[in-house]
């Protein structure tokens, strides 16, 4: 093989390592893109998706249920931060939801350390997963495109609830004027409540796939916190359709980045932000204020 | 119309956002010592007119020009630099400084002492005395160390005007300095604009038509984004189309 | 901003205080205030846009650690004088602050927090990278040089002399950041965070202004990072990482940005906790993370937000009792 | 069917109603009237819950609501059609009806027609032409109908209109004081607020002035048009 | 009023200093380790003191130290330089340590080198590698008893130079100090055992990269037959695991396989892989034995792998050191130090004068599918390679004198 029929592959490459980020970076899409909240915690509840699952599968042995368990136990812990937590300082602004946010990822690393233990742990993927397929003459990892797949279906599914539902539609009406959707009698606090819980949940199910790829353990959070952000704003606030080229471009960049200029290739990302934020304060799909 | 004496010549003023047009071919002149009240229907673009000369906005097509140099499209602080300063119609104020402060951050900012950093705010005496002076024209001296926000209504708005007014500009433009005040309170505030505002042109949006007619000589109808008529009140309370659009044909009286 | 009830007494009682700390400490404790001095310095230079000018930074440690970065190679290979390498230390922090600052101060709130927080990434893989300047992650070692005033030489490895040097530049600092609250620019970055629009409508201009003030914040930020390497004896790119940034966000929140000295005792509360802290219990994140969550559920305001409202809830009690 | 009793409200420290009391009787049209910023807006927003009052009480069909959320004031029965009029720019018109959209009527609504999407766009044949058009692409006459439209479709027993010809051109001013009047007629108890004293005095069964935050005259509109010191004193320019 | 509060925190200042105190006993001497306890490498901390207290245990256990009871007061460096030297200061002014004790991080580990001479107190460098901690910036307060990054890629090159006829080499490493340092001695040492190889491919890839398919088909398109990597932690189990999900059949060099928690995710992924240190579980013999043994005795059956067994022996050999001056005495400490021979589990480590790095036979082991210590796939042990064929020479290693 020479540098040049190396492209598709490593565009293959680009994109699922991108919809990878994208599945992480779905429920940051609800939480700070639509709702507006600093949530450095995400990266902690995808990390505690990753260990819940670890553990649902030491005890059942069934994956395909840790996709469905894992989730909705995160989610929950989204609903409580967000009711006792987040609900509480939201009115004090951006600073206090971050810094509280940020002593959450604080708590939640240590809690995973203590309870799970410091050292990465193994995750086995269910037989059909953990295998190759072998198609236009390259071996393939089952699991890359099982990656690729659920981050289609979870793109699509949100999509459809986010544009095409009345819930949808409540959602993004209660982002951009809360007290009349009040006044017409919807509760909105629950709204933020559920669509906090939805975002969890949706780092949980992340941390399930990803955990047994990107391997389950502690410093799982602290490395994609950031690449999610960059996912977020270069985005554009609220979009998840900017999320997901957002995502793609990141993916691709890193993956021809490393073919083409290695010792660039992680400036590339923040070089992106920088520029979409300065040319395109709103993103690359957001809508203008 | 002879053009000497001119202050603000608006020539053809347009703006639209996102395709609705708010200013429809807006012409309007304001002479030096002025008083010129500007009265509409909600909703006619009496704000966004205002807007437009103060630089929030940018013109889509027109020109605007003061004392003969366009500033269409300027900053607003290069606009207001010029001499032309503004109040809002919604309370716009430093609500957490105190109301000293507020009227001094403009008094600063009128004797140009921006980035000047040889002597502290505190020690410069003239300063302080005009800050004063100003606080005691608009009868807020006694309230100097109070938060701006923790005012009353009443004070709060005559600190907007007051605002306004300690940067002393050639002319002064008042959006509904009045709304929502008390009878007593608005005797007050127009008694005020019209002892400082002595000599200067000013330009104010007003609903009240006792403040148009004590303060104003020129009134301009604004309807639909363009001045419908212009003329001295009592030729403008008397004009059928301006009685339409405005007044209201008040079938019941 | 309130307006503190400035007294002199207190401000010379406690440089007296600190004039006296070496007889009182041991020398380690000396060492630790010395660390809290230079992040008081770092932390209200991150207040001049934080809690005076309303703006959230994320990336206010690249001023820090461009600051250092200079400091540290302009002594090591152009042999300049410590107090020159410091003062170039801030012109650099300065400098980077008005290159950077053309792009972000036209930005204001999540956008301003996110543009600051892509350029500080910009600027650690900078020094990740260019390893043949910077030395990469291993950093840049250098020997603190000795002061020479006249025929005098100060022997600046002792930690006594060291203090007193940092303990100078400290009040300098602080001092010049105070005065500065008190010219009509510290005046006007306070218009700006009350209401930008207005202070441009009343003739100032505020892109202008927020740019002079955000170089300003990283000049100071560059001399509390030149301060810094000076201390540390060298330099590398956790002066300079996301780590850095968020803990000068976190000292000055905590202290509290709405004083003037909130920052100041936020970066000494931060310093000293995180230093026990961590000798005493090994999940220490756990507690700290903790301390932060009830910080900012119950004290909004950070530790002199505590004392502002105990103190007008005392004068109000002392108003009730005065009989009417 | 709604009463207020001495409400006050405050914005942080500046009170802005000062005991306010008014009734709205079933089926009864009620117009509140004065000038700028003397509280009529902020009425409207205190009995919906968006600024609660600090003292008095809110009486709505027998149950005390002035300490309720917005959404469950709402869910009893009352609708808001806000000065700003708050339509969701992003969304199109059906979505922005969708939203509003609750199917059963109340019981005092009962015998007519509940008002369902279709229902809407056989009374405001310009909002059907816009159906997928997005909220913000339309024209200032279309959006208070879509406001009126929106707050129809979860069939309120009393709507609270707050300044509904603000900025319209004359004939779209008849076309909305015809939709309201039509409100009326179904039997959907109404209270307007209006500066346009013409058009309160044609649809109002009766009117409040306000002033400074203070009912200063109740009557019908008969007694209105007779009192020239009222209206000199509270209303007229 | 203001002066109360300002009262108020001096009040609360000097409470706190004085709690800081720490009570010195007569009859024990304190060992102080800075090591990384928090954050997400707080795993590497750990073990690196599991490694120092056996070794404490242990000699506590035969009666001390010249008499006195060794204690450990360990302090969070949290992965951060400053944080560090601060530390360091602490240990060293306040608790009196005779000596400070590091090795998770090499970043850290410069930074409290450099610091050693103003404190007059010996560094240990018990497994941090970067060259330029005993190189370019050496000072005779520094005692490296690790490998360092010459010296382990030095092994791998014997070993793939004379026994292997791969010759085609592609090296990946992370892109910092520690991989520049692999990679560049690679070069060099490959030069030396087999001249003809062919380096094919040389990438830096961030600390914690994520995602290695990008990497693995570009050494996939470059021909390579073997990969050297000195990558550790997640970024070698990554680089294995998803390697051989992508096809990658060739063999992995690499100098941190003998990671228990690097072993325990790759499992059937590490097959072919060859690992070099300066002792790997498995020797047979019986000195190995014994030194397994004696650690799991004193480590609540721990086995003595990767920086737990560098940290292990490190603190061996710095009482070793203590014992043979007779004194705590930091410069007599230092000149026993120097050219001191320590009998090591595979034969004797001499401590090199000049530049304070020890001199260490190493082993090679490859895959193998179980062994006693752990109930996942491990290595064994296939070759020992003698200090003197992967001694780095101090011009090699950039070792310049020290001047203050």
């Amino acid at each position: 093989m020479d540098a040049l029929s190396i492209i598709p592959i490593q565009f293959l490459h680009g994109l699922v390592y991108g919809m990878l980020l994208f599945l992480v970076a779905s429920g940051l899409t609800l939480i700070f893109g639509m709702m507006g909240v600093l949530n450095f915690a995400h990266g902690a509840l995808y990390m505690l998706g990753a260990y819940f699952s670890y553990s649902i599968l030491r005890w059942t042995g069934q994956f395909w249920l840790c996709m469905i368990v894992a989730p909705l136990l995160v989610g929950a812990i989204g609903i409580l931060i967000e009711r006792f937590l987040l609900r509480k300082v939201h009115i004090h602004g951006h600073a206090h939801e971050l810094l509280l946010t940020f002593g959450l990822a604080y708590i939640i690393e240590e809690i995973v350390k203590w309870v799970w233990g410091n050292q990465p742990l193994h995750v086995e993927v269910p037989a059909m997963l953990s295998g190759s397929i072998q198609f236009l003459g390259i071996t393939y990892p089952t699991y890359r495109l099982f990656i690729l797949l659920i981050s289609v279906a979870v793109f699509a599914v949100l999509f459809i609830i986010l544009y095409k539902t009345r819930a949808g539609i409540i959602v993004t009406a209660a982002v951009s004027r809360s007290e009349m959707v009040n006044a017409l009698g919807i509760n909105v606090p629950l709204v933020f409540m559920l669509l906090f819980g939805v975002g969890g949940a949706l780092a949980g199910l992340a941390g399930v796939i990803g955990g047994p790829y990107l391997i389950t353990n502690p410093g799982m959070a602290g490395t994609i916190i950031i690449d999610l952000f960059v996912v977020v704003v270069v985005g554009g606030l609220g979009s998840l359709p900017g999320a997901l080229l957002a995502s793609f471009l990141i993916g691709e960049l890193q993956s021809f980045g490393i073919l083409f200029v290695p010792q660039m290739a992680i400036a590339l990302e923040f070089l992106l932000m920088a520029v979409v934020l300065i040319v395109k304060p709103e993103g690359l799909l957001g809508e203008k204020a | 119309m002879s053009r000497s004496g001119i202050l603000l010549d608006i020539q053809g003023l347009y703006k639209d956002f996102r395709g609705v047009e708010v200013i429809n071919n807006l012409t309007l002149c304001v002479r030096k010592g002025e008083r010129h009240a500007i009265i509409g229907p909600n909703g006619a673009g009496k704000t966004t007119f205002f807007n437009l000369i103060t630089g929030r906005y940018t013109p889509s097509r027109g020109t605007i020009s003061f004392e003969g140099r366009p500033i269409s499209g300027m900053a607003p602080h290069r606009i207001n630099r010029m001499g032309i300063s503004r109040s809002f119609q919604i309370t716009n104020i430093f609500p957490g400084l105190s109301v000293l402060e507020n009227i001094r951050s403009a008094i600063l900012s009128k004797k140009g002492i921006r980035w000047s950093f040889r002597r502290r705010v505190s020690a410069m005496a003239d300063v302080n005395r005009e800050t004063l002076d100003v606080l005691k024209l608009i009868g807020l001296d006694t309230q100097h160390h109070l938060l701006a926000g923790s005012l009353d209504y009443g004070a709060q708005r005559a600190l907007e005007i007051g605002i306004s007014l300690a940067t002393d500009p050639k002319m002064i433009m008042l959006d509904e300095p009045t709304a929502g005040m008390s009878i007593e309170e608005t005797r007050d505030i127009v008694s005020m604009i019209d002892r400082t505002t002595k000599g200067k042109a000013l330009l104010i949006i007003e609903h009240d038509m006792d403040v148009v007619f004590s303060l104003a000589d020129t009134i301009s109808v604004i309807h639909y984004g363009t001045v419908l008529a212009s003329g001295p009140p009592d030729v403008i309370s008397n004009d059928p189309k301006v009685k339409e659009a405005y007044l209201g044909e008040d079938k019941a009286c | 901003m309130r307006r503190s009830r400035f007294t002199w007494l207190p401000i010379l009682l406690i440089i007296a205080l600190l004039l006296i700390l070496p007889k009182l400490v041991s020398e380690y404790r000396l060492n630790l205030v010395i660390t809290m001095m230079i992040y008081s310095i770092f932390a209200l230079s991150y207040n001049m846009l934080f809690g005076q000018g309303g703006l959230l930074s994320f990336g206010h440690a690249a001023y820090f650690g461009f600051g250092a970065y200079a400091t540290v190679i302009l002594i090591k290979h152009f042999s300049l004088s410590l107090p020159m390498g410091i003062l170039i230390g801030g012109l650099a922090g300065a400098f980077l602050g008005v290159t950077f600052g053309v792009f972000v101060v036209r930005m204001r709130g999540v956008s301003f927090a996110l543009l600051t927080l892509a350029f500080n990434q910009l600027i650690y893989v900078t020094a990740e990278k260019w390893r043949t300047v910077t030395g990469g992650e291993d950093g840049i070692a250098f020997m603190r040089p000795n002061l020479h005033l006249g025929g005098w030489e100060i022997d600046l490895w002792a930690t006594l002399n060291w203090y007193y040097f940092v303990l100078l530049v400290t009040v300098i600092c602080i001092g010049c950041l105070w005065y500065l609250t008190l010219t009509p620019l510290g005046r006007l970055n306070l218009c700006m965070r009350e209401n930008e629009e207005r202070a441009s409508f009343i003739g100032f201009n505020t892109y202008a202004s927020r740019l002079l003030i955000y170089t300003l914040a990283g000049f100071f930020a560059g001399v509390a990072g030149g301060l810094a390497a000076a201390f540390q004896e060298f330099v590398t790119t956790t002066f300079i990482n996301l780590d850095k940034a968020t803990d000068v966000l976190m000292m000055t929140f905590i202290g509290g940005g709405g004083t003037f000295f909130g920052p100041v005792i936020g970066a000494c509360a931060l310093t000293l906790v995180n230093d026990l802290l961590s000798s005493w219990i090994e999940r220490w994140a756990i507690v700290q993370g903790g301390l932060f969550i009830l910080l900012v559920l119950y004290a909004p305001n950070g530790l002199s937000g505590i004392y502002l409202s105990l103190r007008e809830q005392w004068d109000k009690r002392k108003r009730g009792e005065q009989p009417s | 069917m709604l009463a207020l009793s001495d409400v006050n409200t405050y914005y942080d420290n500046s009170h802005i109603l000062h005991d306010v009391s008014l009734q709205v009787k079933s089926g009864e049209t009620v117009a509140l009237l004065g000038r700028n910023g003397v509280g009529k807006t902020t009425t409207m927003r205190t009995i919906m819950g968006l600024t609660p009052a600090r003292r008095g009480r809110i009486r709505f069909k027998d149950k005390d609501i002035e300490r309720w959320k917005p959404y469950q004031i709402a869910r009893a029965g009352i609708g808001f059609v806000p000065e700003e009029r708050w339509i969701f720019p992003t969304l199109t018109v059906h979505q922005n009806l969708l939203i509003g959209l609750k199917s059963e009527p109340y019981a005092s609504n009962q015998g007519l027609e509940p008002w369902s999407l279709e229902k809407c766009y056989d009374t405001f044949p310009s909002l059907k032409k816009r159906q997928f058009a997005k909220g913000g692409t339309l024209s200032g006459g279309e959006q208070q109908m879509l406001t009126i439209a929106r707050t129809l479709v979860g069939n309120p027993e009393l709507i609270l209109i707050d300044e509904p010809t603000e900025g319209l051109a004359p004939k779209i001013v008849d076309v909305v004081a015809e939709v309201i009047q039509t409100i009326a007629r179904q039997g959907i108890s109404v209270l307007l607020v209006e500066q346009k004293l013409s058009i309160a005095l044609e649809l109002a069964d009766r009117i409040y002035v306000i002033s400074k935050g203070m009912i200063q005259w109740h009557g019908t509109p008969e007694q209105l048009r007779s009192s020239e010191e009222v209206r000199k004193s509270y209303l007229e320019v | 009023m203001n002066r109360k509060l300002i009262f108020g925190i001096i009040g609360i200042m000097s409470l706190c200093f004085l709690m800081g105190a720490t009570v010195w006993a007569a009859d024990t001497v304190n060992f102080g380790v800075c090591e990384i306890r928090s954050g997400a490498f707080k795993t590497n901390g750990d073990r690196t003191i599991w490694g120092i207290e056996a070794a404490v245990n242990e000699a506590n256990d035969q009666g001390g130290l010249l008499g006195k009871q060794i204690k450990l007061v360990i302090e969070d460096n949290q992965g951060k330089g400053e944080i560090g030297v601060q530390k360091t200061k602490k240990l060293v002014m306040q608790d009196n340590c005779v000596v400070v004790i590091q090795g998770s991080s090499s970043g850290v580990g410069g930074a409290i080198g450099q610091a050693m001479p103003r404190l007059k107190t010996i560094y240990l460098d018990t497994n941090a590698e970067a060259m330029g901690i005993t190189g370019e910036n050496f000072n005779p307060y520094v005692f490296r008893t690790c490998l360092n990054a010459g010296m382990h890629v030095k092994a791998l090159a014997n070993y793939f130079g004379t026994k292997t006829k791969l010759r085609k080499v592609f090296l990946i490493n992370q892109d910092y100090s520690w991989g520049y340092d692999v990679a560049k001695y690679y070069e060099m040492a490959i030069k030396q055992f087999s001249p003809d190889t062919q380096i094919v491919g040389k990438e830096f890839h961030p600390v914690f990269n994520k995602d290695f398919a990008p990497y693995v088909s570009k050494i996939a398109a470059s021909g390579a037959d073997y990969v050297i990597s000195g990558n550790w932690g997640t970024d070698l189990t990554q680089l294995v695991v998803q390697g051989r999900k992508l096809g990658m059949e060739i063999p992995i060099g690499a100098t941190f396989l003998d990671d228990d928690g690097v072993m325990g995710i790759a499992r059937e992924a590490a097959e072919g892989c060859i690992q070099a240190n300066m002792y790997i579980l498995g020797i047979d013999s019986d000195k190995a034995r014994a030194f397994e043994d004696t650690f799991h005795k004193y480590s609540d059956g721990k086995w003595p792998s990767f920086v737990i067994m560098e940290a292990y022996i490190g603190t061996k050999m710095f009482i070793e050191a203590v014992r043979k001056a007779g004194s705590f005495d930091t410069d007599k400490v230092i000149k026993a130090f120097e050219g001191m021979t320590w009998e090591g589990p595979i034969g004797p480590i001499t401590m090199r004068t000049e530049d304070h790095q020890a001199q260490s036979p190493a082993v090679i082991a490859e895959y193998a599918p179980s062994t006693k210590y752990y109930d996942f796939p491990y290595l064994k042990p296939i070759m020992t390679i003698p200090a003197s064929d992967i001694s780095v020479s101090l011009e090699d290693s950039g070792w310049k004198p020290y001047k203050k």
